[in-house]
């Protein structure tokens, strides 16, 4: 097949949404539906038709240019290659699942076409980031995907609310593209190209100190995609999004966008010891401080919204410690799962009659399906990391990395990410006992479920708890297939003895037990939340929002004031019409001799007679001294 | 004096004949519109003989040149008193003014304008200058109904008086230095003159600026332009404006392109009467709520701009300042053509308050006095700019450039006060009431005016070369 | 010169500039007809385009040479020629004009005052516009660059808001004082380059090689540059411009923003730089930082406010300081980055304008504290209010993305701090843009009154609009064409 | 003999002086008008002495004129006093200040 019939995946759902977003209102809703549908699971078919095509080096698509201005010649080109199509199937994947979830979802809202409009357009950036060949069709799709979650977060835009917490997340994550937008500049200047794999290969001629500094740029664009700290504090706002839109865009697909981009410039990244400490710091920073936010949170989507950042730390730790395999290991199965979770705790919200509080929940497993507890539980186990799901493998993977590498701080990183594994496995079994377990709380009525937010769950609890197949380690059978197919992408082979895995494997499972047992203890019978400060600071995300306020928001508004009104109006302006009033002052006491008398202007007449006069015997004086 | 001579003063004899004929007619017969026309018929004829009959000698008794700079300014000078004539028509009929009178006196004024603008003998020049400034005093003061009118003839004429002692003064102060009344020589001869009499001759220059200085409105001498325009009938301020005014600079010029070694002595003191009558009149316009008094002291700046293309004591400086002359003549006739075709039995009006949305009751006529008014001010594409921009090359060219960024300043508060007026004719929330629909004569000279300050903005060339040709 | 001057051709640029004035007077003639006055502005105006869309179709491919020449001879005693000339630039700037002053004239449709007089302004705007882009005699030029402000003077102080009167009265002295340096600059510049060649002459091209001392250099180009850097507006000179723009009735304001200021970034690249070469040399670091404090604290500055209108006038401050930053990096790249900017910004600023007039018209107020909820009652016309504010906050994609990289890779390479803090101000873009969006799109419905979307008219302003936003944001390609070869002559310090 | 050139100067400009002074400090039209025609006079002076020190006429014809002219200069003020006097009742320069700023 032709390499440019690729753009028909990331265009199949740009045209899908164009067609919603033009004609969704006046078409029946069912059509809306079936396009938005078609058009992400046409893009997974066209992915798998096309599968073949990434092996290798992978096929590069052109369009047309783009851009073309002196030595800048920048292209639309596409890029499906190894590290791209297992992302690019995830994406559209996961995608599809989702959108069939969300045509149930949003079945009683009357603005069904912006929203898989928007969805739909999602999808195209997103694919745009991940097949991307350049620099600034990476930039497209990564501004895309951006402005897509800001009008998702802020969909029901009637409460303001929601309009605001899609600002803030929209800003904080520009933040993060203003450091992108650095290092492509710079990428630019130094190579003269924004093809990533030219760039990628030039990469060892950059000097070493510059290439820490662009890997730092890179870090921190990341950061701002993936809500690391310290560019996190948007995430947690952004639930207040349809729960789709959680599911799709703030756990499976866009913050992960973050791991993605190291992992697309891992050959630059990786020559810097520096940056990649830095990456696996930041990582572990947020994994951890993640960790224990979602430990005291109250809403059941910002437990989730913590927890996907935890675990996307623990993809940055695995981008640190140099496997990429790693780090994609655990993007999938975390997409699997994250995925399911949100899904699920979508239907949860409809049985709790629209309430967002675990407080006011409980005895679900009762009054929902059945099958929806079971889903939920599914997630929650790989989120927990019990032995043998999915999300057990990746995150096991990941330690062992960071325990295997050279580097004696990454022991500290690697004790961080046990710690971490144990919170999480406590604030997972914390959930689900509060919501599932007890009596019910809650006063809000149940609305129906829709069977089609029920059945694609199932798809994805079997991915996640299965998702260990994809890349199961050696010692235990299996064949690293992932890893394998990554190749030479796929970073730093970790080798270590069978005893140091097994020792790590076990102290995993001793771990999540340890956690279960903790969430066992303490919820198994309810009891009201904890009032203490230490609560409430972790209730607060660590009063980052007061933090960043302080720091940012309010001196950049009293900026704001004094470049208008102390500096434009009242200096400037003040300036100018204090001249103009000067003037004007000037002409007054000129008019002023304007008396209307005749002596006053015979007097005038004399007054210049004198000055003639005394002129003339100034002359006279100077012209006698001659 | 011979007839060569005669016939050389034809056109001013015309003026003068003409004028005096219709006073006798109109002593006996006393309807207007046949006087008046017979006026404005013989102000053209005067302008046709000064354009067509070649003069016979290039210079009339030593007195007046008959060369082809003073037959233009007398044609410009006569096509003034017809427009003048036209535009006050209706004035005279209304306020039942004696016709015959007014013309004959708009014809004298006229006549000794023209012959201002050729004088090339201290004497000459002082006879043409009180002939003119005498019909000027009666016909500020003509409407004996009008209080302003009266008091503004009053100053003018004392003013006037007081300017009249000094300028004879000045001429006998010249003479006594010089030893001769004849233009070039008088300032010439006065380098060489023996060393105890040149001051005097110095300082007798220096007395006539101060007279010219009243005429043309000067800084400091410029403090009864406002009222004087203000109380005047606008007909009667439209020449005063533009004819008296631009017959004296005519005449500056021709003096200076003859005799210009004495004007090396007064370059500072002119320079310094250009910086203030520029800065005096621009400023004193600002605060001004009375359109004739913001035309007077505009009239003020002008002159002062004037005076910087004087000072470049160059032909291109000379041929700046003419081309600048007719241009504000001819625009400032339009305004106060403007002004005048809108008078009523309210009488003109002038205030502010009466200006305020009279664009949307007479559209045309408020169009063409923005244009007017941006002419004065210097927009591009009028003849206003030409005239500034060859002033202010010229004025750069000499090495003027501390007048130069005055004079731009003043061109800057100028227009603030231009576009406030222009402002307010269009001013859509208090449309003004109904004045008088003009006549057609008035209708003509404003369109004449108007036309005349798109084509010479746009097509400088013509005049440009016309000047060139004529300046001696 | 170029030997097009000789070959015999049809006056196309004269064309473009006689149109216009023609339109005037005739709706002038038809006063008191609204009916006439609308079509026959509507017509002109069309024509205009399709004589701009006829030069850029058939005459917009060039090497770097005049595409178009046009000289006559006009004022001699002072060696003042007739010429229009038009280079990739001029055709650019024409185009930009032509198309959006057919927006402008659809977007007055509704004056209901003095409807003659409205079309005639806007017209002689557009004529002067025209003659500033293609004049290529400084005298012939400063004619039209004056001529320009009049009907906008006009506008604002007659149809304008509350404070028309102050702000017109601050806008023409504002750029007149500047115009005035530019005057006198002008004729010194003709009297050394005389003097020395004894060739008295105003054409641009021929002063080119004017030998100047360095102070003189100086001052000239002082003078040039008060006339470019008020207009542009730089801060701090842009006081003006907020206030004109606040005031300005919808279609003054679209013409304001889209084209006047652009008029004087085209003088810094047609006169100021070339005549200047050394003075330029020497200049330009510190153009470069004033055009980043511009773009700051003009999105400092639009953060506060709360007429959405004044806020959009803060915004376009601070896009041209990013295209003056472009100009001041002295790259190819950069260079046609910021002209493509001053296209794109042209039209989303333009559009932003509209969209403001048209909500003005429903609910009466420009204020953000009382706007809110457009969405759900005029879902279209907030869709493209929201589509052109992500334009202009330059979202990929979409225009102003593709002229803001440009600048910003041409930047990076001479100048990489510029860059990087010009990359800084995009936060603050993105800060003011989100606020207005929220403040007006977003949020509970502030009336139970229902509105009227869109109408047909208003459809046919905008959607070209939009698409040419996007055409633009991914395939530029035809618009640049016309640049590189006029750019890079620029850049080596001469003229086509 | 002749009177030295100089004093006639002296003697002149001090007329001169004394006229214009009068203009100035008196306040009744009247006396203004005096005031001008003693500096005219003084002009007079001038042209008739220097016309004797160049031995020239045209300073005496100049003289002739100049009284000419001042004669009509005077009537036409004289009917101006009569005219303002039948208005204001008064003929004080001052009174006049209707128009004025």
């Amino acid at each position: 097949m032709n390499d440019s019939l690729l753009f028909l995946i990331p265009l199949l759902p740009l045209f899908c949404a164009v067609i919603n977003l033009l004609f969704g209102m006046r078409l029946p809703r069912l059509f809306a539906e079936v396009m938005a549908v078609t058009g992400v699971a046409g893009a997974f078919a066209l992915t798998l038709l096309f599968w073949g095509h990434a092996e290798g080096d992978g096929s590069r698509a052109v369009l047309f240019t783009w851009l073309n201005s002196g030595t800048v010649d920048i292209s639309f080109a596409l890029n499906f290659d190894r590290l791209a199509a297992p992302m690019t199937l995830m994406v559209t994947g996961v995608a599809t699942l989702i959108h069939l979830y969300a045509v149930g979802y949003m079945h009683e809202d009357d603005d069904y076409a912006r929203f898989f409009a928007l969805l739909n357009l999602f999808v195209f950036a997103m694919l745009a980031i991940v097949l991307a060949d350049n620099l600034l069709v990476l930039f497209l799709g990564w501004e895309g995907v951006g402005l897509c979650s800001y009008g998702l977060i802020g969909f029901w835009y009637r409460k303001l609310e929601n309009a605001k917490a899609g600002t803030k997340a929209f800003l904080v994550t520009r933040v993060g593209d203003v450091f992108l937008g650095i290092a492509l500049l710079w990428l630019f200047a130094l190579t003269g190209t924004l093809s990533i794999n030219a760039i990628n290969a030039q990469a060892a001629a950059i000097s070493p100190g510059v290439v820490i500094v662009l890997s730092l740029l890179l870090l921190l664009g990341a950061c701002g995609k993936s809500a690391q700290v310290p560019l996190m504090t948007w995430l947690a706002d952004a639930m207040a999004g349809p729960t789709p839109v959680s599911a799709l865009i703030h756990a499976a697909t866009m913050v992960t966008a973050g791991v993605y981009l190291l992992c697309r410039f891992f050959p630059l990244v990786s020559l810097s010891a520096v940056a990649m400490t830095a990456i696996t710091a930041i990582g572990a920073v947020t994994a951890i401080y993640a960790a224990t936010c979602a430990m005291a949170q109250r809403e059941i989507k910002r437990v989730l919204a913590y927890s996907t950042m935890s675990q996307v730390g623990y993809m940055f730790m695995a981008v640190g410690a140099g496997t990429v395999a790693g780090a994609m290991f655990h993007l999938l199965t975390h997409a699997f799962f994250k995925a399911l979770l949100f899904m699920a705790a979508g239907c949860v919200i409809h049985l709790a009659g629209d309430e967002n509080d675990i407080f006011k929940m409980g005895g679900l497993a009762r009054r929902g399906p059945v099958e929806l507890f079971w889903a939920f539980l599914a997630g929650a186990v790989c989120l927990a990391g019990l032995p043998l799901t999915g999300g057990f493998f990746s995150k096991d993977g990941i330690l062992l990395a960071l325990f295997t590498h050279p580097d004696p701080l990454y022991r500290v990183f690697w004790l961080i990410g046990v710690v971490t594994a144990l919170l999480t496995a406590f604030y997972t079994f914390r959930l689900v006992y509060l919501v599932f377990a007890g009596d019910y709380r809650g006063t809000g009525h149940p609305h129906a479920l829709p069977l089609l937010m029920r059945w694609p769950l199932w798809p994805l609890a079997l991915l996640g708890l299965a998702g260990g197949l994809f890349n199961l380690p050696v010692f235990v059978g299996g064949g690293e297939a992932l890893h394998h197919w990554y190749g030479t992408m796929a970073g730093r082979e970790v080798a270590a003895s069978h005893d140091v895995e097994w020792m790590l494997i076990g102290l995993a499972a001793a771990i999540a037990a340890a956690g279960w047992l903790a969430a066992h203890w303490r919820y198994r019978g309810y009891r009201p939340p904890l009032e203490n400060p230490v609560s409430r600071f972790l209730l607060s995300g660590w009063q980052a929002d007061a933090l960043v306020d302080r720091l940012f928001v309010r001196p950049f508004t009293s900026m704001a004031r004094f470049c208008s009104a102390g500096c434009d109006r009242a200096l400037l302006d003040g300036t100018l019409d204090g001249l103009a009033r000067l003037v004007s002052s000037w002409g007054r006491m000129l008019v002023q001799l304007t008396t209307g008398r005749l002596t006053t202007y015979l007097s005038a007449f004399a007054w210049g007679f004198l000055v003639l006069l005394g002129w003339f015997l100034l002359k006279l004086v100077n012209g006698g001294g001659h | 004096m011979s007839l060569i001579d005669l016939l050389a003063l034809l056109p001013v004899l015309i003026l003068a004949f003409g004028g005096t004929a219709i006073l006798m007619v109109g002593a006996w017969y006393r309807e207007p519109r046949p006087l008046l026309a017979g006026g404005i018929a013989t102000a053209l004829i005067g302008a046709v003989a000064a354009g067509m009959v070649p003069p016979p000698s290039l210079e009339i008794a030593g007195l007046f040149s008959a060369g082809g700079y003073a037959r233009f300014f007398t044609i410009l000078w006569a096509l003034l008193a017809a427009a003048g004539l036209m535009v006050a028509t209706r004035y005279i009929m209304e306020k039942r003014l004696g016709a015959g009178e007014y013309v004959s006196l708009v014809l004298y004024a006229a006549a000794g304008m023209a012959l201002l603008s050729s004088a090339t003998h201290l004497l000459g020049l002082f006879l043409a200058l009180e002939t003119f400034t005498l019909a000027f005093y009666i016909l500020i003061a003509s409407n004996r109904r009008c209080e302003m009118a009266a008091e503004a003839g009053l100053k003018y004429l004392l003013m006037g008086a007081v300017a009249t002692g000094f300028m004879a003064f000045g001429i006998a102060l010249i003479y006594a230095s010089s030893g001769t009344l004849a233009l070039p020589d008088a300032a010439l001869r006065m380098t060489a003159a023996a060393g105890g009499l040149q001051p005097w001759g110095l300082l007798g220059w220096g007395l006539v600026l101060i007279a010219v200085g009243f005429k043309i409105s000067l800084a400091p001498f410029h403090l009864w332009t406002p009222d004087v325009y203000q109380g005047a009938p606008a007909p009667v301020g439209g020449l005063l404006a533009t004819g008296s005014k631009g017959a004296v600079v005519a005449a500056l010029v021709g003096m200076l392109s003859l005799a210009g070694p004495v004007w090396h002595d007064l370059v500072d003191l002119l320079w310094l009467l250009a910086a203030v009558t520029m800065l005096a009149g621009a400023l004193g316009a600002l605060g001004q709520k009375n359109l004739k008094r913001l035309l007077a002291y505009s009239s003020v700046t002008h002159m002062g701009t004037l005076l910087v293309g004087l000072l470049c004591q160059n032909t291109e400086g000379l041929a700046a300042t003419t081309f600048y002359v007719v241009v504000y003549a001819i625009t400032s006739l339009g305004a106060f053509a403007v002004i005048a075709s809108l008078a009523d039995q309210r009488g003109e009006p002038m205030a502010f308050d009466e200006w305020r949305g009279l664009g949307y009751r007479h559209p045309v006529r408020s169009a063409v006095l923005v244009l007017i008014l941006l002419s004065l001010a210097g927009l591009p594409g009028t003849a206003g700019f030409m005239a500034k921009f060859a002033v202010f090359q010229a004025a750069l060219q000499s090495g003027y450039l501390g007048l130069v960024l005055i004079g731009v300043f003043a061109s800057v508060v100028s227009f603030a006060f231009y576009l406030r007026v222009a402002m307010l004719l269009f001013q859509p929330e208090a449309p003004a009431v109904q004045r008088h629909a003009g006549t057609a004569p008035e209708h003509a000279v404003v369109a004449v005016c108007t036309a005349a300050v798109l084509v010479f903005g746009l097509f400088p060339g013509i005049l440009f070369d016309l000047i060139g040709r004529l300046l001696p | 010169m170029s030997t097009l001057a000789t070959l015999p051709q049809f006056p196309w640029l004269s064309l473009l500039v006689l149109l216009p004035l023609a339109g005037a007077l005739l709706c002038l003639l038809h006063s008191g007809r609204p009916a006439e006055c609308r079509a026959l502005a509507l017509a002109t105006s069309l024509a205009v385009f399709g004589v701009a869309l006829y030069l850029f179709i058939y005459h917009g491919q060039g090497d770097g040479r005049w595409l178009l020449y046009e000289d006559s001879a006009w004022i001699s005693r002072y060696g003042i020629r007739y010429v229009l000339a038009m280079d990739g630039i001029a055709l650019l700037m024409v185009l930009l004009t032509a198309f959006m002053q057919l927006a402008a004239i659809l977007l007055a449709w509704r004056v209901e005052r003095q409807v003659a007089g409205f079309f005639a302004l806007l017209l002689l705007l557009e004529a002067g516009l025209m003659g500033i882009f293609l004049a290529y005699d400084l005298v012939f030029f400063y004619l039209f660059w004056e001529v320009a402000l009049i009907p906008m003077f006009f506008l604002i102080s007659v149809w304008g808001g509350a404070n028309r009167r102050r702000a017109a009265l601050k806008f023409f002295l504002y750029t007149l004082v500047g115009s005035f340096c530019m005057l006198v600059a002008m004729i010194a510049l003709y009297q050394i380059h005389g003097a020395q060649t004894g060739v008295y002459t105003f054409v641009i091209g021929e002063l080119l090689h004017t030998q100047l001392t360095a102070a003189q250099e100086g001052w000239l180009f002082a003078g040039f540059l008060a006339a470019f850097i008020v207009k542009s507006p730089l801060v701090p000179f842009h006081t003006w411009l907020t206030d004109a723009l606040t005031e300005a009735p919808a279609a003054g304001s679209l013409d304001l923003t889209g084209l006047l200021l652009k008029t004087g970034i085209y003088g810094l690249i047609r006169l100021a730089f070339p005549l200047f070469p050394n003075a330029t040399a020497h200049f330009l670091p510190i153009l470069g930082v004033l055009a980043l404090v511009g773009l700051f604290h003009a999105a400092w500055s639009a953060y506060h406010q709360d007429d959405i209108k004044r806020l959009l006038a803060y915004s376009s401050i601070s896009h041209l300081g990013l295209v003056v930053l472009g100009l001041a990096a002295w790259q190819l790249t950069a260079w046609e980055g910021s002209l493509l900017l001053m296209v794109t910004h042209g039209i989303t600023t333009g559009a932003l304008f509209i969209l403001v007039a048209l909500i003005r018209e429903r609910t009466a107020t420009r204020s953000m504290q009382e706007l809110g909820g457009l969405w759900g009652q005029v879902p279209c016309l907030a869709f493209f209010f929201l589509f052109f504010s992500l334009a202009s906050l330059g979202l990929p994609g979409l225009a102003n993305f593709a002229g803001e990289i440009l600048v910003l890779l041409g930047t990076f390479r001479a100048h990489p701090v510029w860059a990087v803090a010009a990359l800084l101000g995009v936060v603050f873009a993105a800060a003011y843009m989100l606020r207005l969006v929220q403040g007006v799109i977003w949020g509970p419905a502030r009336s139970e009154r229902t509105l009227p979307d869109l109408t047909l008219r208003e459809w046919l302003m905008l959607l070209p609009m939009a698409l040419l936003v996007v055409w633009l944001g991914l395939y530029p390609a035809p618009f640049l064409a016309p640049l590189h070869g006029t750019v890079a002559v620029l850049l080596a310090g001469g003229l086509p | 003999m002749m009177i030295p050139f100089g004093h006639a100067l002296a003697f002149a400009a001090a007329l001169f002086i004394l006229g214009l002074t009068c203009v100035l400090l008196r306040r009744q039209i009247l006396m203004i008008l005096i005031g001008v025609e003693i500096m005219l006079n003084a002009a007079s002076l001038v042209f008739v002495a220097a016309s004797a020190y160049w031995r020239q006429v045209d300073g005496q014809v100049f003289v002739i004129l100049l009284m000419a002219i001042t004669a009509a200069e005077v009537a036409v003020a004289l009917a101006m006093v009569v005219y303002l006097w039948r208005r204001k009742r008064t003929l004080v320069a001052d009174e006049f200040n209707g128009m004025h700023g």
